[in-house]
């Protein structure tokens, strides 16, 4: 492939896209594969990746006219969680067998890393893979696991070795989950949904293919993972691309009392402003950090936006409540508005404890930022067995 | 109001608590609430054994003529084991309404049932906005020539879907009565609304036409409604306490014993310093909680403040120790099967029955003169 | 108004900060502090050099016809060292109100001494109560044959007693208008009140048939006396989002040099998490002051609501930054000699100046349409 | 002396203050003397220590009528934080020579604990004392002294002992304050009020009969002169001894802000009931603690009055701002409820900071009361020449 310029490259997509892409097409299982074919779905990628070996410029370029045509599938080399983790630390063979069907979304997939006595401590894990040569056999549970029903394969970590260190012991895998010894059960939440799953795995077995980095280097595998997680909802966090404007539409609390009949309230018109406050600052700081970004330095503001978001979710709820009063003590298809309230309020926790409580963000956010010393752990440096595990 | 010695309200107490600990477990509050009454008849025959229905009923009426001491003290055994009820509806309010009014022959003809807990009864005291005063009543009764006639609307009335005996607040040309309606009346439509705490019981009433009775009062008929709210607030202060104090220790235990990092997470300052901060908030609540009904028992004038300042203290300790609890738990406490959400449900309904936090410290101020 | 370019504009902001890095040190806040006049004339001397007076003023005035943007970004600076200064009285407010008005004549005759730093300008912008609105006023106007004279009284006046330029605001028979008054002149008393923040000077003024002259206005008075506050706002937000910062710098830096228990505090979580949240705080008062003066220099509708969100959220973050500071020092801090009580002093004073948070926070919603 | 009944008691004491007090007294230096000699002093002490021997109640008889009379004296034997000490753990010549003297009030005391290096880790205090047989020499610096300037002695913890873990090469004297190596400086607060004062101490001398305890068990001695100290200030907060009565002068706050005319403004009011309410719950958490002690039963609520006490200064300060507004801009004595309210902000730090900070109150109540776990300490097993001072 020559080198283009960014007009060319330009000319090319759109006029691919006007020759190929239609609304229509939406939910059309075949058009990823023509993305895929066309070298726009991961144009940072090399050519024997389905890529174009192009720089982010020109890579920009390509995603901003899939964005413009509102065609999906472009940019994937930044945002495909599985298959850019598959293509840092698999094998060759599973590369070969798997990221072609993960860019076209023929693959479902699901995360296996949180356990019961694992939350804070992911490094904790106790699921164990047992290394049997061509294979492994995995026993174990997992939790917090989102679309594992409809999921062929999940990135597993696993414990392979129990007399290092926590962290020095764990192995990353792609996990095939339609067999056997695979058990998912659906996990009531504090808000009545089931959008989480408990997994079980019972001797479970994974081709030795399916290692992703070497055994017990998992951990470092593992971060690679979340590193491109994070980045992947940070730009989501981005808010629209347009940039940060000021309010235009009714801020949801100012309508929410005025329908109650309370916006007069002095005392809720201070927590109202409050409330829209945090979120409008969050907003500023994530510009803000955009622009830093966008100059190439980096920003240490990102790493504030969960907890910052928690305290929003919470705050909101909790002004939401007020307003209501009474009203609030109902849910239930009758009672719209309170069951709003009533299902934020508990959903605020879904950012206030998943992924990393806000007391662990503190702590990131502590020693990452702004240097402070860490803790002394006192598992760090023994083997995993030796590791308490019980109170009391 | 003769009260029981401290050693009998402790014994009463003791008793209470162990009868719940036995039949008021996780599983049969789980399984209370999902039931349509919402309460454990067998539990609650239990609990009329031991005279709880009539705890707050004179001697003269098949009642202990105990007072808002030993009330408080069996709320916060109640509110500690998330006991699913009609005893706040039933033996508190409207028991205390019918004692204030001083109706001597509808109380001779009602209140034995009611202390017996063979009856349950309870008050429509308010309309949709939840304002706990003579003006947020919706119910007007009009006379015609076969006795009075009810019509409007009446919300968050307790137990009213399970109601045998049916109070109503309503005005007249001559002001605010209350008035006696049979539930199946006709004209009468008693819906019961689906709650976020699911241990609650919650109706609303609309009338029209109903026939009712009104009964007689001795006196003004609001101060007789406000020694019934009164009482429900002092109730409903003590399960709040009870309730802080029994999350907070179950969160602690928890602390205790989940290890991270190789060590009981209650290790951390994090998790420690909120659990004392939340410990000052459980004592706190008790005793606000205590006061308001040693104040209330003793007949003091500080009672109403009293009164203000525990419905605030204990509302806002409930809500904030069990909010922080799902979090200090982290993802165990994100299930259903786990029982922290339970207590932030109960916390968040108590903090609106009666009036919110932000109502009771309005009227905690005016009662300090302010 | 022309800005300058983000090169000029950080070039201009690090010359500020080497500046104030040798001349403006805490020893030399202190000494300030202690003077009368409240500010160092040498220092003065060369921040108007620097075109600092000017900054707001037109070229054609003699100054650099610059906005918002600089005057927020310099600001940080000033806040991060605690800058003792009449800048936000002269170069700011007075700048602003004067450009705003816009009688050509009196800003020919004053503002080129103001731009260069040579006479410092002052207005009486309310009275006792510090409401920083029209009806705030406590200042009438009356015709004579001989003029315009002033009585009333003014408060919380930044730097009148260093004033060579006194305006007033005053109401007269037909509205609002601005005079300008001789400080010197007969029936004028200018009483420097004793401030919290030792490094503000303000001034009670009382005016007893005071020769004025009023100064024409080419539009709504109060328009431009809105101008002036919203740019004093945006000043102050830049000093509280720098002062913050500062602060938290030197919190942090402390809680990693301190040792206790044979570690850095720093290293505890309840220091750890409270510079966590201090953070946050910090980079948040720092996106809101930005973000006001920008819509500012663009002339955005926004620009009200941007600017109230700015004054209450950085009011907000200073008073908590420093107020954490102190207890995260501990007892070093609660000595005269360590300077965190007087950024707590700077914050308290910022949070009063043009407005209380909660004053700001009703603005903001009133913006927002509701 | 035989045994009384409490009838007899009471007359006893009433009568003989019939006899000798009268309001005009107070402030005569004899008049402590006097009550040493008659025994009311420290009535629970031995009778070769000034006392009768009385058993607790008998003793608040005595204690009743002298507050009943309004006359100071008695109940040193729970009130004198220093000759209690003294008596516990002195040496006998010291006792000899101090007790009396310090129960008549004859000698100016001061604390020597706290140093710039050691506040909320007191153990880690550097402060050297050297045995040089018949006396020890002391070098080294302490702070957050009252009264120093005046007294006679000070409570002194030093380090005797370098080599061995830092609780444990502590000793505690009383340190002769009038001598040439020690030199007092008054120490500007925040709130430009110097109550406190450095104290420099250079090759001072201490005679070895001034050791309480053995040398090197000073943190024990010490811990026996907090628990005196808490117990007197526990007693004092414990208010008016008719018990907890509701409000019946008007609450401060509420006078302010009738006075400054917003009381109206409902954002105040509910801002005015919350600081309100802290208070009157600390109250009423005192009186209920003081009903579990007076049946016997220990209470865990004291350990919480300081906690509290923290907030409502702070909160209180916080509201008295709201509430003055502008005004809050000025000190001086031409603004007397803006130097209150500023006083009281930078005075809250006294008690969320001095005598343990609210951070280490929080410990010992999760720790002490809750029963949860200590944190690692570092420092705890090692001698003390080798613990960690310098940061960075």
């Amino acid at each position: 492939m020559t080198e283009q310029t960014d007009a060319q490259l330009r000319d090319e997509v759109t006029a691919w896209l006007a020759a190929h892409w239609s609304p229509e097409r939406r939910g059309d299982k075949t058009w990823l594969a023509e993305v895929v074919a066309a070298g726009w779905a991961v144009p940072r990628w090399s050519v024997d990746w389905f890529g174009r070996e192009l720089a982010d410029p020109q890579a920009r370029i390509i995603e901003r006219a899939f964005t413009e045509a509102a065609a999906p599938g472009s940019g994937q080399d930044r945002t495909n969680l599985w298959a850019n983790t598959l293509l840092a630390k698999g094998t060759e063979p599973l590369k070969a067998q798997l990221v072609g069907p993960l860019l076209r979304g023929e693959v479902g997939m699901c995360l296996l890393y949180s356990e019961p006595g694992a939350g804070s401590d992911l490094a904790g894990i106790r699921t164990r893979a047992d290394n049997q040569g061509d294979r492994y056999i995995v026993n174990g549970q997992k939790v917090w696991t989102s679309t594992a029903a409809n999921a062929d394969y999940g990135m597993l970590i696993a414990r392979t070795d129990w007399d290092v260190p926590k962290h020095r012991g764990i192995s990353f895998f792609f996990c095939p989950m339609k067999q056997p010894g695979v058990e998912v059960r659906p996990l009531r939440q504090i808000t009545n949904e089931s959008f989480f799953n408990e997994v079980f795995l019972t001797d479970v077995e994974i081709p030795a293919d399916n290692l992703l980095g070497r055994e017990g280097e998992g951990w470092g595998v593992l971060q690679t993972a979340l590193a491109y997680e994070r980045s992947v909802m940070g730009e989501m966090a981005r808010g629209p691309r347009s940039g940060v404007k000021d309010a235009t539409a009714e801020e949801p609390l100012i309508a929410l009392a005025r329908e109650a009949g309370v916006l007069a309230d002095p005392v809720l018109r201070q927590q109202i402003a409050q409330a829209i406050a945090y979120k409008r600052l969050n907003a500023l700081n994530t510009a803000r950090a955009k622009a830093d970004l966008a100059q190439g330095s980096s920003s240490s503001i990102m790493s504030l936006g969960k907890l910052a978001m928690s305290r929003i979710l919470h705050e909101e709820a909790r002004v939401r409540t007020a307003i209501l009063g009474a009203e609030s003590l109902y849910e239930g298809k009758d009672h719209p508005r309170a069951e709003d309230a009533n299902f934020l309020t508990l959903n605020a926790y879904f950012t206030s404890i998943g992924g990393g409580t806000d007391q662990i963000q503190r702590n990131i956010i502590g020693e990452r930022v702004l240097g402070l010393p860490k803790e002394p752990e006192l598992d760090r440096d023994i083997p995993f067995r030796d590791v308490r595990t019980q109170g009391g | 109001m003769a009260s029981l010695s401290a050693e009998e309200r402790s014994a009463l107490q003791d008793a209470v608590h162990r009868l719940l600990a036995e039949r008021c477990t996780e599983a049969d509050v789980r399984a209370t609430m999902e039931t349509p009454e919402g309460y454990d008849p067998d539990l609650w025959a239990r609990l009329s054994e031991m005279g709880l229905p009539g705890l707050l009923i004179a001697e003269a009426h098949g009642g202990s003529g105990a007072g808002p001491l030993e009330l408080e003290a069996i709320m916060e055994e109640a509110g500690a084991a998330l006991l699913c009820s009609p005893l706040l509806a039933s033996g508190v309010i409207a028991a205390t309404l019918l004692a204030a009014l001083g109706d001597e022959a509808a109380n001779a003809r009602l209140l034995p049932a009611v202390a017996s807990g063979d009856a349950i009864a309870t008050v429509a005291l308010t309309g949709d906005k939840g304002a706990w005063t003579a003006g947020g009543v919706d119910v007007t009764a009009s006379p015609t020539p076969d006795g009075w006639v009810l019509d409007g609307a009446a919300a968050h009335v307790l137990h009213a879907q399970n109601a045998d005996i049916l109070l109503a607040l309503a005005h007249t040309a001559a002001g605010l009565d209350v008035f006696e309606v049979d539930p199946t009346a006709q004209g009468l439509t008693i819906e019961p609304a689906p709650t976020f705490d699911h241990t609650l019981r919650l109706a609303r009433l609309t009338f029209t036409a109903v026939p009712a009775q009104r009964l007689e009062a001795s006196g003004p008929v609001w101060d007789a409604v406000q020694a019934a709210l009164d009482m429900a607030l002092v109730a409903l202060a003590g399960e709040q306490a009870g309730a802080t104090r029994r999350c907070l220790d179950f969160t602690v235990d928890y602390a205790n014993t989940r290890i991270q990092f190789g060590r009981p997470i209650g290790g951390f300052q994090a998790i420690k310093h909120m659990a004392a901060d939340l410990l000052l908030e459980a004592e706190s609540a008790t005793s606000a909680a205590r006061n308001a009904a040693a104040r209330l028992a003793e007949g003091s004038p500080d009672a109403p403040a009293a009164i203000s300042l525990a419905a605030f203290a204990c509302a806002d300790a409930f809500v904030t120790t069990t909010a922080a609890s799902i979090q200090m738990h982290g993802g165990i406490a994100f299930t259903w099967a786990h029982p922290a959400h339970l207590y932030l449900r109960r916390a968040r309904a108590d903090a609106q029955l009666f009036g919110t936090p932000g109502f009771h410290r309005e009227r905690y101020l005016q009662q300090l003169g302010a």
